[in-house]
């Protein structure tokens, strides 16, 4: 699936919500849901910095495919976590490099993603897109 | 239960009677900043629509009145702390522009390596940070007063932090996290009792119980107005003449100058001499505002009222099992930091707000507190006197609701 | 004339129909600092009433939408004044603070004992100040670029200044006293010519023309929002983003630190590395009210109404034998520095104030401008955008009341 | 004459004076008969710091009588001195301690007198009042 379709899956099924508490919820079952980062992972070498939930981000490639791994101490943001991981593992380094995350908006997730909310959620949007460019100028030597 | 006009005064501030999700909001975010009353915000709009002028150095009838207001104002906050002059009175750019310029001028005139410096565990960064920065300079290095388990500074092991290389001491009057109220009268003492100076950072102190710096004693006082429902951008630095006039100016620029030549610069007299360029003269005039409306209130009356929401708070909150309080001393601002078993703070401050609380979440800029409590954040709630028993009420239905989301 | 919308701009002003001594005040003292448009007024009193709350630390509603509004004013003085990137936009306490801020950080990174900052005569004392006090920290001296008697910086001898002890020029972009907008391009480059970075000093600069940061190639501009018709207690700093990235931070406190401990402190990414504490985030978004306000009449059209001023003043103060004016380039705002003969600037400026004419006396915060010119003081009427052709004429009868008086 | 007695005798003088126009007049006048300081004292050691006009004053006792003189660059500013002069001089240093100078309110020159008024004038009263405390001390010694 690509990128796009996979958020207007998510864009989609977010529709379907009710109001806050409903999606809140949602991202709830989603942060439980996520398969826990190895532990090998959860240390400070991994760490997304922002003030107050701490994420947790590994990214592997592999036949030229990026899969990512994360974790947080907070549920909401791991739920978030769940649907960023879902929208971009599985993709090649040069469509995650193109994509664009219009559903964070759509599905009202915006004011998570302010550039200087301190849930890391924003940093860890940034650190996806460095593993892919890191990715991508190995696959080019 | 009392006879506080609390109706009367929460109609004083126009923001209490926003809507959020479809709620009004309980602002339980007094320690991070406090909402204006509708005296000081009139000031300012009057001052920004009639009055607006350049102060102390044009001569023409706007900058004159304009001149008058600002000095007016620096007596104001004078009787406030009970000051013994005006000209201990500087107008900085907040709490943190305080004690940086103390940090600033007091080490590059004082400190020299070796020297140490005592702090206590529950500082506000803007009390670590700014030593921290004198000390790299000066190779000097931090001595750290312990907090106990409720919460308390550890006043046996701060008599024992003393050297003869100790050259200052700088502690909170209220602790931001903790809500403690320390026993500065005392720790005042204990400094002088060994010949140190001390600044007291009393940025959650000011806006909930008459403080007189002349009686406490202390050497410094630095606190913030947007804290004290007034302005953001202005702030005050109380020092004792003495100091004031020892230390070297922070910044330089305009209106701090005596006579300035390429060869030689001579600096103005107090409080001039601390305050460079065009300094916040509106804010000022805002933050005079507002301790003239507090004043008319009377600080008693707000701390008696503030007492009787914390006590109402106390009961409350303990009666949520799953809830840890980290800060129980006796001696306690009506500041709540929490956590709720297994959940995180961030979680539960997004849920909350979505029931109209505002409170804060995180490590409240005092990570070295929370590594004292082994801890990563907590949930704070700051009460003040414009907030309610409902709005405690509010707060605990919100937490429940957070338990059962979460549970 | 003019097709510029002289009246409906004046009625964006409130203040400017206050009746002073039963005349409506002629402001003529914008050098000193702006009056304030109504959109920045009702800006301003809508945050107090409806919408303030703690910035980035706090995880509410309120909060996030103050932090957006926060965030937003730096992109709106970003593209006012054409910088490459929002993180390289720094809110201060004002052009002062800008300064001060640069003078330390630069100085205790990068200068050693014999290293030399180039400056002007003509700069106000808060920038000269700052790089006095770094040099005495640091054991670094001052060279001066002379001003020619119309008024303009020696480009020659500013050439013959640098040597391979420069580490930083100073130079400010328009002349507060003279008026004198300098050639700051050519002077930047330069300054770059010889591998040394510049700061200009745009406090009088940025509300009179457009600027473009990137393309003057400047490493650091300076300016205070309550000069271009913002609220007091703000200002910019903005930086070429290695140098910011170099530099080590100023102040310490909140919001600029990454980890706290007391053993060591990381320090937060650009611009909050250098935002220590609560900014005075109301002042910064009442700022960015005022850019836009501006915007929207655009900068060249007020450049051109103000040049017509400018021209118009220098004919009709041309024409009263007995005034020497000083600063007589033929690149020069709408400021008019000048004495009336054998008539002390204070007493012409009293006098004036009685006609409702507000004016600046004094040596304007730039003493070694005035001991070039051998002169103590000068009167300086500073026009802007909202000032008219009438006025001027108000100035100038005025004038010849004083002579008439002293005569 | 009582110190109080010629501010009386200065309130009723203003008080036949018509605007502004015809106060600063009659400032000017008295500034222009002010008899020039010596120009021993016109330097900077006898300079009253303040950021526009400048004001030089001397002071000297004889027979237990303070007899000040001053001069200014601003012939406003001399004209005030002009009347600290007539009230102050020709006075023991007790009474010139002890003074209320609530005249200067009255004539309508307290915009001259605030106390950051970059023209010395406060500066030139408390610099008064100060020869005034040095010579009591000196008496008492
Ligand atoms: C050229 C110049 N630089 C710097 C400043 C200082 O600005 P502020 O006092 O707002 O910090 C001023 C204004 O006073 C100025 O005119
Ligand atoms: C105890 C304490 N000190 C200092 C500060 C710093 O105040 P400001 O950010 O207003 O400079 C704060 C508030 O954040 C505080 O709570």
């Amino acid at each position: 699936m690509l990128i796009s379709d996979i958020q207007k899956e998510i864009i989609e099924e977010f529709a379907g919500l009710g109001e806050w508490m409903e999606r809140y919820n949602y991202l709830i079952d989603l942060g439980k849901n996520l398969p826990m980062i190895d532990q090998a992972f959860r240390n400070d070498d991994y760490l997304i910095r922002g003030c107050q939930s701490r994420v947790w981000l590994n990214a592997e490639l592999r036949d030229g495919i990026v899969y990512f791994t994360a974790d947080s101490d907070a549920i909401i943001t791991k739920g978030i976590a769940a649907l960023m991981i879902r929208v971009f593992t599985g993709h090649t380094p040069a469509e995650i490099i193109a994509a664009d995350l219009g559903f964070i908006d759509e599905i009202g997730l915006k004011e998570h993603l302010s550039p200087t909310r301190s849930n890391g959620m924003v940093s860890m949007i940034n650190q996806m897109r460095y593993y892919a460019m890191a990715y991508q100028a190995k696959q080019q030597k | 239960m009392t006879d506080f006009p609390i109706l009367k005064i929460r109609s004083d501030f126009p923001i209490l009677s926003q809507m959020v999700y479809g709620k009004p909001v309980a602002y339980l975010d007094n320690g991070a900043t406090t909402q204006k009353p509708i005296r000081m915000i009139e000031a300012i709009d009057k001052i920004h629509r009639e009055q607006n002028a350049s102060i102390h150095r044009s001569v023409n009838f706007l900058s004159d009145k304009m001149t008058s207001l600002y000095e007016e104002a620096r007596t104001t906050v004078q009787n406030f702390i009970g000051a013994p002059k005006t000209s201990q009175i500087i107008f900085t750019s907040g709490a943190t522009g305080s004690i940086n310029l103390v940090a600033f001028s007091f080490g590059e005139s004082i400190l020299k390596a070796g020297d140490e410096i005592i702090l206590s565990t529950m500082e506000h960064h803007s009390n670590i940070v700014p030593w921290q920065m004198a000390c790299e300079r000066k190779g000097a290095s931090l001595k750290i007063i312990p907090v106990t388990d409720i919460g308390e500074l550890d006043i046996e092991a701060y008599k024992n932090l003393f050297s003869d290389r100790t050259r200052i001491v700088a502690v909170t009057h209220v602790s931001n996290v903790l809500g403690t109220i320390n026993p500065v009268k005392e720790i005042v003492q204990i400094a002088h009792s060994h010949g140190v100076p001390i600044l007291l950072d009393g940025a959650q102190a000011v806006q909930h119980e008459p403080v007189n710096v002349a009686d406490l004693d202390c050497d410094f006082y630095a606190f913030s107005g947007h804290k004290i429902y007034g302005p953001t951008g202005i702030g005050v630095l109380y020092g004792k003449e003495e100091w004031l006039e020892r230390l070297p100016p922070y910044q330089g620029g305009g209106d701090m100058i005596d006579q300035v030549t390429f060869e030689k610069t001579t600096y103005n007299v107090l409080p001039f001499k601390f305050e460079a360029g065009t300094t916040n003269f509106i804010g000022a005039i805002g933050m005079a505002e507002s301790m003239n409306y507090l004043s008319s209130i009377g600080l008693e009356n707000i701390q008696r009222y503030e007492q009787q929401l914390r006590d109402y708070a106390i009961q409350k909150l303990g009666a949520i099992p799953q809830l840890r309080m980290y800060g129980t001393s006796e001696h306690k601002a009506a500041v709540f930091s929490f956590i709720l078993n297994n959940v995180h703070p961030y979680d539960t401050g997004l849920i909350i707000d979505k029931y109209g609380v505002a409170v804060r979440t995180g490590t409240h800029c005092a990570m070295p507190l929370m590594q004292r409590f082994g801890i990563h954040g907590t949930v704070r709630a700051s009460f003040c006197f414009y907030n309610t028993m409902e709005e405690v009420d509010r707060l605990c239905d919100a937490l429940n609701a957070v338990l059962d989301l979460m549970g």
